[in-house]
Order: structure tokens, then C-alpha cells, then sequence
């Protein structure tokens, strides 16, 4: 048994070292095509956090009067909390006339006329309510609940703006998920080509192991220890080049949004994927390339092993 | 030990390469197939180690009729066969040594076992000294002599030669036959295709003609022609 | 010389039917690439289109006082009229009372108390200058020519937008950027990867003709019509695969912005790719697949040439 | 025709395969190589076809020192000599009738030609019938015979001939001398390597005798041993 171990590891080094054209070959596919894998995760997961990220935008505010009553905002916060705590709604804060007047003065910042025509005495208070989900049906069912109640001034939704956060988070999930499965659906085609070509220079050799005495096994496993390597060093090479874009990328986004409060809004941050996930793609990669190798040479194999 | 029983062989649906061919080899035998070039003699060979399968008829080898045998018996089948082939089928990226040494590690032979046996083999057939190269880098004749190094390193029950003298010397091959007869005596059963009516004619052992394919001659002590 | 084509055609034909592992191998390696390359060109284009759309969107506002004289408009006017024409502004509209108010109200519909407050006489007349330049330092000079003018009431610019405008579309040209050159690099790689095996696989074919007195170059022209020959059909197929995408991409993007105006702000319809663009990247990927196949095999076949 | 003027081989830096050898064959003449088994007869054909250069020595070809020529006029160089290799070299993805014709479109002969001289060519060597076969569809010997008809089907200069006979039955191989021989007669120079007694024998050619890399032997109307 030792022996047999021992003979599969001398083949597989010996098939490396002679074979290195192929060798070449496959673990830059090999590599090639992970990275492409790694990509796609990797760009599924920066959509994921900004999608995340816009789903807790869709808001809707409750305007109460400027003079309603201690219990009449009491009241409509209680009811705000009680959706909370059943899940439907996330959180609804309550901005104070304070805290309204100086996000109006911010946003009127580039018209002064304007800008000045208010008092923080007429501003009104709110509470703005984002809601769990993002399905504007879900979201115009919660309005109705608010609308007309006492002190409540309006209840406003930018209606447009949740139609389109549900209608583009939909769409980016779509092309993210699309890419993924182009790109993954790439790689495993290139790594089983590279395979079943270099398989088919070496027929020969499989046929003259057949004609020798030995079993399907006894030449198999040299050939998918050998696409394991491959596979590996293939991973090893597509994981350091991914981390090494991820810094980059990282260190870009961090340039652009240096400085930048305003950012915050173009949920840009949410793109930075951070090393912990890096570092699970990187697993995912290496059992991929492992897999993807063994698994792709010992079939590719089995096509030249009926003599 | 080997026998055919009114075996026809067609190769891709139109060329019959044997036609309804009995004999029978009793175990120890030495047995020459001769006959002119495409008469069937590698043909036979190769039913014997279940390269092919025939069309009609059943190859009985070592007491099991390989026709009806499961794929997965072909290996031990083949490792109980010594071979040599006509065109060598030697592995081009491994060395003299790995070559021969396969055959053993085939069938699971330990480390210190292959590393004493095959110099050994490899000086018998005269390739001292040539260990570590590969095939390409031998003369046709060297590459023939590798071949049946690897034919007999793990001393089959049968060993099927195909031409083994072929691209060798008179003298080197002379050797070569001293050897087989040698193995022979050791109770390997061999037979041989050949064309070289000298050694057939000097050793006078049991001859098989082919003529297109059909056997016109089964002769004890035969002469070639 | 007739029957050195007629040679050269059978044996490229031959090469297709007998060697059809390779020739699939090479043919599906051929057609992931260069579509690999095509959607490199695709997102180039279309990023490009939707941060031309940005940097119209950067400008800056010239406010009027609201009893600013009409020779004190006319002025302000004429000097940017001046500035267009040397191509340093792109354009600036000027809008009136009424249009401001409306404006004011549409900005503030959710907000019913402060879209009360004001007048139409009170608000200010304003020009709305889309510089041509994105570069913050250009729009800051530019800026400082109209402050403190008679008349002018302010000059705001959004500065903080500027700055994330100018960064931002300078991250996503190098994003895009950066992608098209891994993408098509990888291509590249590709295509010589498999070409460089099937060659592998047939270098002693390739021994024996020029044994039997064949000159390198009668040796070569066949292989590189097979590489040639296999490009196009792998472009083809890439084309195909790609105007297919085009079709979907479109039709996802025309339903995510179906009905929904705002949409225009997201600048999302500037991602859709004109077919007459997406027509000439399938020019360029055949023209890449044909000189990629035919290079590629002459050179590959050229390393197994010296015997 | 051919010279060598003491040629030195040494492959990888330390076999040498042949040692100061000199030789001086005039056109037309036929001449065997003999000797034993890795002795350098085909180092010496391998040499006298330019796939090697000597480490020492000129080989003059056609009136060509080919050690100087250029890498470029190498086919021209090739496309005078016709090969027969001792194992064959044939292009395994082309039928018989492509391995032959494939001389003649090297050589740019327009397809009528190459239609109307193959076949003929073919019948020759006893393969009629057997044109659209691929080399693996063959027996030993068929394929030799095809080798030796792509070798003189662009009737060259000079034929070098590997074994030729090597895994031909007597009564083929005869066939093939006297093919070989009618080739001379046009005035074709044929340098063949052989190890079969029989055929030098019965010819009596000059001989040039090898051991070891060195010329021990050269005889007019020589024999084997
Ligand atoms: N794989 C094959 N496919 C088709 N025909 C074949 C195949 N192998 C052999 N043949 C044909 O079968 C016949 C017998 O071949 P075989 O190899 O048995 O001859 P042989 O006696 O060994 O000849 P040789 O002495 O030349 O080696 C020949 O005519 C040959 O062309
Ligand atoms: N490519 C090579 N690399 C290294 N050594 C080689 C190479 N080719 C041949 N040799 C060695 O050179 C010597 C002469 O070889 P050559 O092929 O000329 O012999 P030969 O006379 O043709 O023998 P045979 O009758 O067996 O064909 C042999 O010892 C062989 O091992
Ligand atoms: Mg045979
Ligand atoms: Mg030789």
C-alpha cells in the first residue's frame, strides 16, 4: 500500500516536470478561470451590501402639525413602535422642530432666499419611517395607517423614488446574479477544456498503461493528484491576484470617498468587501481549484481509458 | 493454457483479419505464428491480450474464456501477460527504468523488489548503463530490447512477442532468443510472431502459418517455410 | 501555385474533422474569450455614455437678486454667452419666476408647510451653468467671475457634487478601465494557451513533415488557416452571444425604467448600448478572433518548427 | 554524392554514437550499413538527412557541405532525399494515400500528378486497396511498405533506408530489395542500413561496417559478417 502511495506521488511529480508545456497550460487556465470565479463572488457581494444599503433608504415620512399635542405625538410613536417590534417596520425616528429646521437650512443651502423665508417655529416635527421591506404595495399599506390619524399633518412617500430602489435593486440583482453564473459557468468550461486537451496529447501514454496491466485506478489517480496540484497552485495565483485587486480597489474607493461626507449617499463605502469575505472566497477558490482539477482529470482520463 | 476456438476477426465491419482460427497451447508451449506481412499474426496476439475482441469465436486464456470476462478482470488478465509489441508502446516521457519498473508497479510491487529486479532485467537484454534515458534517445533496436525487458521483469505466466527481433542484430538477437527459450524453461508459455526464418529454422519448435488471415499450417518442430 | 491552395485548404479542412477534440477545445476557448473581450468593449461604452451624462449634470447657480434690473440679467447673460462661445461653459439657461416657484414647490411636495411659505415675486431668477469641464478647480475659477457681480444675489455650486463627480467618474473610468484590460488580457492568454496545447499535441505531426522536406512555411499556412478558421467561428459565436445579452440587457433596462421619469436622474437609460455600437464590436471581435487564431497557431507552430 | 570527413556524433554531451568516420559514396552506388545494435548506422542517416549536425567533421551532400547550410535550404536539402525511417514516421492522422502524396505536394506536384503517381506507387509495395486506411488500420509491415513508398514516390536523389525490411516477411522483403534495386538502377543513390544477413548477402553490395560508432569494415561486394 505504502508503495502504491509512494508510486502515485513519483508519477505526479514526474508528470509535472515532463509534461510542463501542458502543465503551463492548465494552471493558467486553471488560475485564469478562478479568478474569474472569485470576481464574480466577489462583485456579488459588493451588490449585495449596496443593495442592502438602499433597502434601509426607502423611507416614508409622518409629518405631525407644528401644534399638535404631547399625546397625539405620543400616540402615533406608540403605534410606530408596535410595528417595530412585530418586524414590519425598522426603525421610525422622530426629528424634534430643531433638528427639522437645520436639515432644511442644509438643504437650502444653495438658495439663501429661501433659505431664510422660515422659522424653526414653523417648521413641523416628524418621524421618519423606514420601513422592512421594499415592496411599494407593502409600503403604501403602512401610509394608509398614518394618513388623517389626529396631529398628523400628511403622511408623503417619495413614491417615485421607492418604485425605483425596488425596481433597480430587482435589476442589479439580476446582472450581478448573471455575471456570476457567466463567469463561474466560464471557468468550469475553460478548466475542463484545458483538460481534455492535455488529456488527449497523453493518450498514448494511457493506452500503453492499459495495454501494461493496469487498472483504471492505478492511472487515474497520478492524472488527478496531478489536477489537484494544478488546481491548487491555479487557486493559490487567483487568490493572491483577487486579494491583491481588493486592496487596490479598496484603497481607490477610500481616495475617492476621502473627505467626502456627502458620499455616504452614493452608498460608494458599501463597495469596499471586506478581508474577512475575501478570505471565504479564498477558501471557496482553493476547494474549487482542487475539486475542478482532481475531479476534471480523472474524467477527462476515463474518455481514453477504454482499450 | 490458451486456446482459440473458430475465432473470426473484422476489423471496422470490412477487413477480416482471421478467419475461423483454432489452436490450442497447452501451458509451457513455445509456439512461432509466421506468415507474410497482414496474414493476422498481430491480430491473434492482440485477441490473446484482449486489445480486441473477436467477432465470432472464444479466446480461452489461463483457463477463462476472456470474451465473456468483465472489464474490470481485463487488468489482472494483462498483468499475468508478458508483452511485446511490435511497435514497442514503450512510455516516451519516462526513462529505460520507469518503463520496465511500471510493469511491476502495476502490480504492486514494493520499492526495494523493482529497484533490485530491473538492472538486473536491463543487463540481461544488454542495456546496462542506459538506465536513465528516454526512448527517443535510443537506437530502434535498444528501444525493441526495453521492451522486452518489460515484457518479462514480472515473470508472466504467458509472454506474447511481436517481432522481438525484429530491428536487432543476428547476434543481439540470438541473445534475445536465448533468453526467451530460457524463460521457457521456467514454464512461461510464449508465442511469437516472426519473420526471421533463421531462428525459426534453428530452434524447431511448434510453427502456425497464416496465410490471409486463415491458418494453412499447425506443425510440431516446424521449419518456416 | 493553384494546387498550393488547393493543398493548403485540404489539409486545413483535415486538420478540422481529425483533430475535432482540439478543434472543439480551441473553438469554445476562442468564443468565451473574445466574448470576454466584447463585454470588456460593452461596459467600456456604456460607462462612458452614463459619466458624459454626469459631467452634463455638474453645475454650478447663478442667483439673481429678486429686483435685479434687466440690464443687470443682459450683462450676467452676455458673459456667459461669451464663455459658451469659447467652449468653457456647455450651456446656461436662465429660469424665470415662475419657473423657480415651480421648481421650489416640486422639490418640497413632501414637505407642505415650507412649499407654502413662499411666493412666486419673492423667489429668485437664476442661471444654471453646466461648465464644460468636470475639474473642480476649473468650476471654482469660473465661480469666482460672477460672485459679487451688480445684480447677483450668490453663486453656489454644489461643491461637495462637483468633487464626487469628478472623483467618482474618474474611479469608474479606471474600474472600466482596469477591466478591459484584464478581460481582454485574459483573452489573449487564452487563446495562446489552447492553441499552444493543440500544437503541443501535434508537434510530431508537425516533426515528420518537416523530416519529409516540408518548409516551415507549408507547414505553417495550414495550421494558421485552422487557427484562423476556428477564431471565426469563435467569434461568431461570441457575436452572437453578445447582440443576444445586448437584446436582454435592453429589454431589462427599458422595464426597470418603464413608466418611472425620475429614472432619467439615475441616468440608468444611458447604460443602454446603441446596436449600431454593439455592431461594431462585432466587427472588431471578428477581425480579433481571425488575426488571434492565425497568429497565434503560426507562432505556436513555429516552437515545434526546428527539427 | 556523399562524404563524410571524419564526422564525430556525440549526443547530449556524452553518448558518442560515432567516432571519426569517413566515407566517400559516389552517385549511383547502393550501399548496406551493417552492425550491431546501437552501433550508429542510423546516427549516420540521421546525420546524412540534416535532422543533426556532428559535434566534429563535414558531411557533404548533393555537392553541399550541409553543416554550413543555411537552416532555410534544408528542404531543399530534404526534398532530394528520400527517408525511410526505422519507425516509420508516418503522419498518424493522414490515410496511406496522404502520407505517400504528402512528398509530392511538398515538392508543389499539381494533384493530377499526384492522383495518377501515388496509386502506382502504392501497387508497388503491395497496398493497393489499402489507400484510405489510416496508419493505425495497418500491420507492422503495411506501414513500413508505406514508408518506403512515400520515400521514393518524388523519385529523389538519394534514398536512405532505414530497415527497410525490418518487419517484412522473406518473400515482401524480397520484393522490396528488388524494388530498391530497380531505383538504383535509375541512377538513384541508396544508403540502407539493414541487419538482415539473407538479403546482404545475396546482394552483394559494398559494405561499410560499424561497432561501436567506428567504421571497422568497408567492403566492395562485401557480406554480412
Ligand atoms: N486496427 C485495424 N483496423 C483495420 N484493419 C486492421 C487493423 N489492424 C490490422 N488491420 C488489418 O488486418 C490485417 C492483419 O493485420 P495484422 O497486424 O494482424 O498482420 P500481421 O500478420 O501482424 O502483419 P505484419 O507482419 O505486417 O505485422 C492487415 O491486412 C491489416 O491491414
Ligand atoms: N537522441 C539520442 N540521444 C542520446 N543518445 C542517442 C540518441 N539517439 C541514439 N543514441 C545513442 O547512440 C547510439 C547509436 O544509435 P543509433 O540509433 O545510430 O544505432 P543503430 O546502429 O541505428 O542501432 P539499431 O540497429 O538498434 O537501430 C546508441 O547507443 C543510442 O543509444
Ligand atoms: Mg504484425
Ligand atoms: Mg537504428
Amino acid at each position: 500500500m505504502l508503495s502504491r502511495v509512494g508510486y502515485a506521488l513519483r508519477e505526479t511529480w514526474q508528470g509535472f516536470q515532463r509534461n510542463w508545456t501542458l502543465t503551463a497550460a492548465s494552471v493558467l487556465t486553471a488560475a485564469v478561470s478562478l479568478l474569474l470565479a472569485g470576481v464574480s463572488f466577489f462583485i456579488q457581494k459588493a451588490f449585495d451590501q449596496v443593495l442592502e444599503q438602499w433597502s434601509n433608504n426607502v423611507q416614508f415620512v409622518v409629518f405631525m402639525q407644528p401644534d399638535a399635542t404631547d399625546d397625539q405625538v405620543a400616540a402615533v410613536r406608540s403605534t410606530l413602535e408596535d410595528q417595530q417590534a412585530s418586524g414590519i417596520v425598522r426603525e421610525a425616528p422622530y426629528t424634534d422642530k430643531t433638528a427639522s429646521y437645520e436639515e432644511f437650512r442644509r438643504l437650502f443651502a444653495t438658495n439663501p432666499t429661501v433659505r431664510d423665508t422660515l422659522t424653526e417655529e414653523e417648521m413641523p416635527t416628524q418621524f421618519k419611517v423606514a420601513p422592512a421591506s421594499e415592496d411599494s404595495v407593502v409600503i403604501n399599506n403602512l401610509i394608509g395607517q398614518f394618513r388623517g390619524r389626529p396631529g398628523v399633518l400628511d403622511v408623503r412617500s417619495p413614491a417615485e423614488y421607492v418604485k425605483v430602489i425596488s425596481k433597480l435593486s430587482g435589476f442589479i440583482r439580476w446582472v450581478t446574479t448573471a455575471l456570476w453564473i457567466v463567469l463561474l459557468g466560464t471557468a468550469v468550461g475553460l478548466i475542463w477544456n484545458t483538460i481534455r486537451t492535455a488529456m488527449f496529447a497523453r493518450r498514448r501514454e494511457i493506452e500503453v498503461m492499459k495495454l501494461v496491466g493496469a487498472t483504471n485506478w492505478f492511472i487515474r489517480i497520478p492524472f488527478m493528484l496531478e489536477g489537484l496540484i494544478q488546481g491548487l497552485i491555479g487557486s493559490a495565483i487567483a487568490s493572491a491576484s483577487l486579494v491583491g485587486l481588493n486592496v487596490i480597489w479598496t484603497g481607490r474607493i477610500r481616495s475617492v470617498t476621502a473627505g467626502l461626507s456627502n458620499v455616504k449617499d452614493l452608498a460608494l463605502v458599501h463597495f469596499i468587501v471586506g478581508s474577512g469575505y475575501v478570505g471565504s472566497i479564498v477558501v471557496r477558490l482553493i476547494v474549487l481549484g482542487a475539486l475542478a482539477g482532481a475531479a476534471g482529470a480523472g474524467i477527462a482520463a476515463s474518455r481514453f481509458l477504454d482499450v | 493454457m490458451i486456446r482459440l476456438e473458430n475465432v473470426t476477426k473484422i476489423y471496422d465491419g470490412d477487413v477480416t483479419a482471421l478467419r475461423d482460427a483454432s489452436f490450442d497451447i497447452p501451458k509451457g508451449e513455445f509456439i512461432f505464428l509466421v506468415g507474410p506481412s497482414g496474414s493476422g499474426k498481430s491480430t491473434i496476439l492482440r485477441l490473446l491480450n484482449r486489445q480486441y475482441k473477436p467477432e465470432r469465436g472464444d479466446v480461452w486464456v489461463a483457463g477463462k474464456n476472456i470474451n465473456r470476462m468483465r472489464e474490470g478482470d481485463v487488468p489482472r488478465l494483462r498483468r499475468q501477460i508478458g508483452n511485446i509489441f511490435q511497435d514497442y508502446k514503450l512510455l516516451l516521457n519516462k526513462t529505460v527504468f520507469e518503463n520496465v519498473a511500471y510493469a511491476l508497479e502495476v502490480i504492486g510491487q514494493p520499492r526495494h523488489v523493482i529497484r533490485q529486479q530491473v538492472p538486473q532485467v536491463l543487463d540481461l537484454v544488454g542495456l546496462a548503463g542506459k538506465e536513465d534515458r528516454f526512448p527517443n534517445q535510443l537506437s530502434g533496436g535498444e528501444q525493441q530490447r526495453v521492451s522486452v525487458a518489460r515484457a518479462f521483469v514480472n515473470r508472466p505466466l504467458i509472454l506474447l512477442a511481436d517481432e522481438p527481433t525484429g530491428n536487432l542484430d543476428p547476434a543481439t538477437g540470438e541473445g534475445i532468443m536465448k533468453l526467451l527459450e530460457a524463460i521457457n524453461k521456467t514454464g512461461t508459455t510464449i508465442v511469437m510472431a516472426t519473420h526471421d526464418q533463421v531462428i525459426v529454422n534453428s530452434m524447431r519448435k511448434r510453427v502456425v502459418q497464416l496465410d490471409r488471415g486463415v491458418i494453412v499450417r499447425d506443425q510440431t518442430r516446424g521449419v518456416y517455410e
